[in-house]
């Protein structure tokens, strides 16, 4: 009488009479008798909280949801908005792909091992690299594994871990607490016009630095253009050059592979999630001489006992069920499905769409910081470099106030300093932009 | 039937470059935006339409058993069914924010992540909750650098000893030792349990805390809790409650009434959110009001502005450690848990651990194979003797269920740890005790050649392992 | 290049190689070679239609029935928006179930065809009769059927049949399309206090009916006194006794096989469909007797070659395909996806969901009317009767003001007579309650 | 695997009863709210918790050959990709409204149906169109009821003929017999077309129209269209399309300029609506401007309040034949072609044609099995020669593609009627071709034993239609 349970969990299948031929069969007089706990720790109290209806419950979510303004969002700064295809989610939310588990037992999880097996082989071509594993939980976190990944191969009695003075502060503080508990010690290199500073970095870069990390584009939206610099610097200091990026930008920037880059990571959920409050997906991709110091799961092909291509989870014993303190990473549930989604998503586009995409965020991100530009009072872009989806913008006003005043218009942009605003083009549809503008010349007057 | 790779159906090389940078219409005669220094030559992979890529991944998803697949008793991994609706509310358009837009614009995804930490607050008995966690591992992470950052600030840095029962989930060493930590393993006595005597000589000042599953992977309740915290606590360190088997106690036992300060909760196995193949999860901490100053950063409290309609604010608890995750965790996920809290209450969480128990010892009950240790709660290992765990589980595919997990913990020879959940009617279980008992009767020949009815037979993980493939390019030209 | 594509079908995989080398394959120098259409009728305009992307598409799509208001509708009269539980959408819309064909090929159909068969298992048990089909269009439709039936079973001289005066206009008039070529003529009887006046139907039943229909409840929510009766009536006279209904009464009220019915018709799609202006799913019972006459679909349990049970379309010989214009009807696609959603909801609610359901409709709507009672100047209900889920009320003030004004609140209801609304409690939520009798309170004054 | 049926799960019988319908508080005291002698005395149904049901229909699912399956190379019906996108419009919360609602409140709805109304008039040359009928057969029936009624309204209600190509679908002749027509049954010509001579003999004052496909089942264009239009008018008949075919035209003729004065639309064949294992559809008609006073009442039309933000509104046609549906038809599907149509627009539209064109033709190319007619266009209708082809199709099945419609139409003996569609690439029919191939190769008894990878094998029709059993009650206990 599932329409009008108010009792009991509205997911278990017992009938009264299952539930009396159960208790008998294991000689219990009722299920309290099952439960061995000392009663001076049960727990006698009320959570008080309300049992609902399916319906109930979905009008309760959709009303506090509803709190939320709508608003234009030109956002961006490591989690974008892209169109995901519908096609995505129809496949994606399909229960095989969505209800199971970690493919342990590989002979029926041919299907979910596959497709990741693909994402794998995404990465291996958009980064030139020759490993990619199956996720991590997304950009900061990927970062942090990439460190200790470096203490691990670079055991000198080096730790320092250079970062950019400009990265964004999830990732850096992200990045503290996974190496809070090695020796390795995190510094800032300062950047020059939203780009590596490549005179301070070669200052700083000496034998001690275990890990040199960048992106591109750079949290301001910059493309570098000193990539091949930075990875002979930390090659030339024997430290791993770690690239932060994603599947967007890996399908137009220079190629990983080819600027000497030693592990890439980044957020691959670019591709196959919409905005999600952060929710992402942690790509990590490396060569093959770290293959065996690689953080979290991979899937390989193998064979069958009938001789037929099958894949499986491989090189398990990195991983923290069976090394456990000794693992490469304590990372157990990833991001499996999200990798789903993004294989998907990069399959519908193909190259061509991804290559468009990323072209298209090049020339639609110029033109509005052209148009901004027009607007007395307004200097964009900032930084005299090739933007990728996002760049900044200098107002003669308060940044905040600006940005406040916007919102009442509809539109989210970036504050990021006291007379910058950065603003993304990313997944805004373009009939958006005209009013955008049109918008920003208002609040700018 | 097997299905090509993509790789397979198509390659399309697309040759980048054209571009000289200047801001001219450069996509309009097809060269790049971008001079070519800072591009990419070439991008070559398989361009599919619509249709076929559609029926890839509807085949795909055909060669993969999920819970709607049929029983999945994974222990310790809770795979309880997932209800549909969940994923509506996820889908909301309303529920698809930017991370950084204002809180005046968000007070939606505030108050339910408010709600959120009150209900897992109420349910653990803990006084400050931490959404942010992406999974178990990271919840388990963060409860070891809280530890760590109380321990500092009172001045005791030098505690560098994490004590783990022998028995414990892997991620619990895993975790320790990514925050530093000794591991300091902890066995067992004979009836499964913490032996207190062997926990006495590991306490020292030197232990920073103490991780506990309860149940613990065996099923068993620690009865001697009270006991074990307070000799945990006169030595000064913490004790961490691992959540995974957290399912078993829900309305029974909180792990704060039973004097842990630090908690995760898994939600996909509390709070049935899809596993998704391996995650997106979620591992929420929760803490008692000593540790709450240490908690991640952000939290979300309310902000006092109006009693009436009360608005929502995010803060930095006051000796935060910090971020673990770039924004606030996989919201999503945390959406779905929301809803499903919401729509079982007290008495359908209640009645899921009470019913998961039942099914539990009724499935031990059908199966000829031993359970050594009891009694459990919801969930058993049994013994699988003179056979071969693992293949006994590849066995159990022949039949068209899911087998438990197997050869873990260590504890028990040959372990089938067997979890039915709340979500398993009788039915099924009989089922489920049938597929269990007819592999039992089979001999070792049969075991080792199985499966026979699966999508792939027994995969060869030794050649998987000894000359990795791990992408289509690495799989040489003969295969494609 | 789908993100983009800007030519062509966006379903159409051809590549340009691949168009070539089928052009050859076929020895055609161009597709236009492959079409043999007269010069005088080939079409050389443009439809004017733009491509859209699939996101722009979606947007035109939601702006435009973004144009509906948001209105609580306390609507009924054959047309239902009951909770249909979440389960049932995300099920069948597994493409399986949503893309498939009619099961002409039932050996890779048997799981569509198992579902109707449990359709049809359901409509068996709720009205008692041995036979339904798997579906016609919806409920007018299937009254149209219904009598084209009695003509052919009682091809007698008489060519009457008699209809309720309250029937709804849509069905009165597809029955009139249904029967314009025949020789059968419809009449009406009259009704008295919303149920079927017993004693003028007396009068007019004599042996040129072919068929008497009467509706439970009726179109005004009243449930049926006297259906026996009714039943008794045709019988005597050697006419049909057609009853409309529908699952969600069929669980509570009468069953048609104890009061004589001959044939059920009714939309079965109260369960599984949510509000859909008026879309829905035609139910067709009857007896043994009149197997060979069904029109429509029928899925019946057959063997397989190794004797396992297994599902078919049975039959056939009744149908289109093959009779021709001696089918006992023309319908060939029916509402096949629509039945498996109700079988769905149907399974949900489970017999305690579906007594449940009916019985909170009677109470809910008696509560409903008892509150509108109270307000000075409204009567309700207007017929002393007991109802099912919607009743009328009497206004003083003229009905089509008083629904205008309750429409600006928020709420509507129909207008059945000047001073008559009618109102309807199926799927109004219990927190809607209260403020559409505030509503009304303050409209009335 | 064989499936239970849900009553084999379950059957638990509700009693009702104990009301006495007084107004009192019944249903808190369990019994009915109604007095026993107006309810039923109990109902006997299956009774499953949700995740039980959720496997019981994923099982279903699995033994359905869909079109995300592969090829359904279905002649005459044509099965092409449903985009996943409309599924999401038709989803809309807007979208679901009832129809009792007033037009003020509805103007969403009434644009998108005045804007389909529009689109289809244009693609098919017709002034006017309904979008009523809830399929294709349903469509046919209002233009033979407008067809009726436009002659009656002229004083020439004695006209009761409808002429039909042997060739065509059996809807139309059904379609007309429904509307009292007698129907005059037209041989085809050699060539597989109308045969003027045999048309000439059956035209007559008694003509009230000829139905017509075109291209006619055998893929044929009609090319003495414009006489064969000429002749049906002479004697004042009226030429109905049968829009089943439509998707080989699209952008290259329209019904309209042929001469056609009604026709219908099937919006899953042509516009990509899913078929639903059998509905719904929906069957649009337009007509030329002397018949669309007697299409179906209600229509939409812009109500002319304001040129800048126009409105929309409801109206009945002057002499409207009235409602061949209790409301507007299937709207939720009308929903979705209109969003198939506005994704394609002109390009993609004629583009679908094409290729469908282009499909069908390669497609023949390969087969080894005759093709006696053409020039055909997007279907052709091969000959299975001496094999049976209905075998042929079962044993189709076991190479794992949908056959194609066979022994239909019957002037190609042992008719294999393929139409492959846009959506299939090369590679695609390739393999269709080979497994046309390898079935044309094989003998009689392995055609006859097909199929044997299914899951069912061949399934006894004579013994399903011998013995009816139509439901689980007929079934018997000893299934039971």
């Amino acid at each position: 009488m599932h329409g009008t349970h108010t009792t009991g969990s509205p997911y278990a299948p017992h009938t009264e009479e299952d539930r009396s031929a159960m208790l008998e069969a294991v000689g219990a007089e009722s299920v309290d008798d099952l439960f061995d706990i000392p009663a001076a720790v049960e727990f006698d109290g009320e959570f008080g909280i309300d049992v609902r209806s399916e319906r109930e419950t979905r009008r309760l979510v959709r009303t506090i949801l509803g709190r939320n303004d709508e608003l234009t969002e030109l956002l961006g700064r490591g989690h974008y908005g892209y169109y995901v295809p519908s096609l995505v989610d129809h496949l994606a939310d399909r229960s095989e792909f969505l209800t199971s588990y970690t493919q342990y037992q590989p002979e029926i999880s041919q299907g979910f091992l596959q497709a990741l097996f693909e994402y794998q082989s995404l990465l291996v071509e958009l980064t030139g690299l020759e490993v990619a594993n199956c996720s991590m939980y997304d950009a900061a976190t990927a970062l942090g594994e990439a460190a200790t990944l470096a203490e691990r191969v670079r055991d000198t009695s080096g730790h320092r871990v250079l970062v950019p003075d400009l990265l964004l502060e999830g990732r850096r503080s992200t990045l503290e607490n996974y190496v809070a508990g090695t020796d390795l010690v995190v510094e800032e290199y300062p950047t020059d016009d939203a780009n590596v500073d490549l005179a301070a970095l070669e200052e700083l870069v000496d034998e001690e630095c275990v890990m040199v990390y960048a992106e591109n584009p750079t949290v301001r939206g910059a493309i570098e253009e000193g990539l091949e610099s930075v990875g002979d610097l930390a090659s030339d200091h024997d430290a791993l050059f770690v690239l932060g990026s994603d599947p967007i930008a890996l399908s137009l920037l220079q190629r990983p592979a080819d600027v000497g880059a030693d592990v890439v990571v980044g957020d691959a959920s670019v591709l196959g999630l919409p905005t999600s409050y952060g929710m992402g997906l942690g790509l990590f991709a490396t060569t093959d001489d770290y293959l065996r110091q690689v953080p979290g799961r991979l899937v390989g092909a193998s064979e069958d006992a009938t001789d037929r291509r099958a894949f499986t989870l491989t090189l398990q014993t990195r991983e923290q069920h069976i090394r456990r303190e000794r693992a490469t990473s304590n990372i157990c549930t990833n991001q499996a499905w999200v990798a789903l989604r993004t294989a998907m998503h990069a399959a519908y586009l193909g190259p061509n769409g991804m290559v468009d995409l990323a072209e298209r965020g090049v020339t639609r991100a110029e033109d509005l910081a052209e148009r901004l530009d027009d607007i007395v009072g307004v200097k964009a872009p900032v930084h005299d470099r090739h933007h990728l989806r996002e760049f900044v913008a200098r107002v003669d006003q308060p940044a905040p106030a600006i940005a406040s005043d916007l919102e009442k218009r509809g539109f989210a942009v970036h504050v990021v300093g006291d007379h910058e605003l950065q603003v993304c083009v990313a997944g805004v549809p373009d009939e958006r932009i005209d009013p955008f503008v049109a918008a920003f010349r208002e609040v700018i007057r | 039937e097997y299905e090509p790779l993509l790789s397979e159906k198509d390659q399309t090389r697309v040759e980048i470059g054209g571009g000289d940078g200047d801001d001219g219409d450069d996509s309009a005669d097809g060269g790049s935006p971008l001079p070519d220094d800072l591009t990419r030559d070439s991008l070559e992979l398989p361009e599919l339409s619509e249709p076929e890529l559609a029926r890839h991944y509807t085949r795909l998803s055909q060669m993969i058993y999920g819970i709607d697949s049929g029983p999945y008793p994974l222990g310790s991994c809770t795979m309880k069914y997932n209800p549909k609706f969940t994923e509506d509310v996820a889908a909301l358009p309303k529920a698809a924010v930017h991370p950084d837009r204002s809180e005046r614009s968000t007070q939606g995804t505030l108050e339910l992540m408010y709600r959120l930490q009150d209900y897992l607050g109420r349910i653990g008995g803990m006084d400050a909750v931490t959404l942010q966690p992406p999974a178990g591992a990271a919840g388990e992470f963060v409860g070891i650098r809280v530890a760590a950052a109380y321990h500092e600030h009172n001045g005791e840095g030098h505690r560098d000893e994490v004590i783990i029962p022998e028995s414990a989930h892997g991620t619990n060493f895993a975790s320790a030792a990514l925050g530093g930590y000794d591991v300091v393993s902890l066995p067992s006595d004979d009836g499964g349990r913490v032996d207190l005597e062997a926990l006495e000589a590991a306490l020292s000042e030197n232990t920073a805390a103490l991780m506990l599953t309860n149940p613990n992977t065996l099923g068993l309740f620690e009865r001697d809790i009270e006991e074990i915290a307070e000799m945990v606590h006169d030595v000064g360190g913490l004790l961490y409650y691992d959540g995974a088997n957290l399912n078993a106690l829900l309305g029974r036992a909180r792990p704060g009434d039973m004097g842990f300060d630090v908690m995760h909760y898994n939600v996909h196995k509390t709070f049935a959110t899809p596993h998704g193949g391996g995650g997106p999860g979620a591992g929420p901490v929760g803490v008692v009001d000593e540790l709450a100053p240490f908690l991640p950063a952000p939290r979300v409290r309310e902000n006092g502005e109006s009693e009436s309609e009360p608005g929502y604010e995010l803060f930095d608890p006051e000796h935060t450690i910090g971020k673990v995750h770039g924004y606030q965790g996989n919201w999503l996920v945390l959406v779905k848990a929301f809803a499903y809290i919401a729509r079982l209450g007290d008495e359908g969480l209640t009645d899921a651990s009470a019913t998961a128990v039942l099914n539990a010892n009724y499935l031990a009950s059908r199966i000829e194979y031993e359970v050594p240790y009891e009694p459990f709660h919801h969930e058993f290992v049994a013994s699988a003797g003179g056979q071969d765990a693992a293949d006994v589980a590849k066995r159990m595919l022949d039949y068209g269920v899911h087998p438990p997990t197997t050869k873990w913990p260590e504890i028990v020879p040959e372990a089938l740890m067997t979890e039915p959940t709340e979500v398993e009617g009788k039915g099924t279980l009989d089922r489920l005790a049938a597929a269990f008992n007819a592999v039992a009767g089979e001999d070792d020949e049969t075991l080792a050649d199985a499966p026979e009815r699966t999508t792939a037979r027994r995969i060869d993980q030794t050649s998987a392992a000894r000359s990795p493939r791990l992408s289509w390019q690495a799989l040489g030209s003969d295969e494609e």
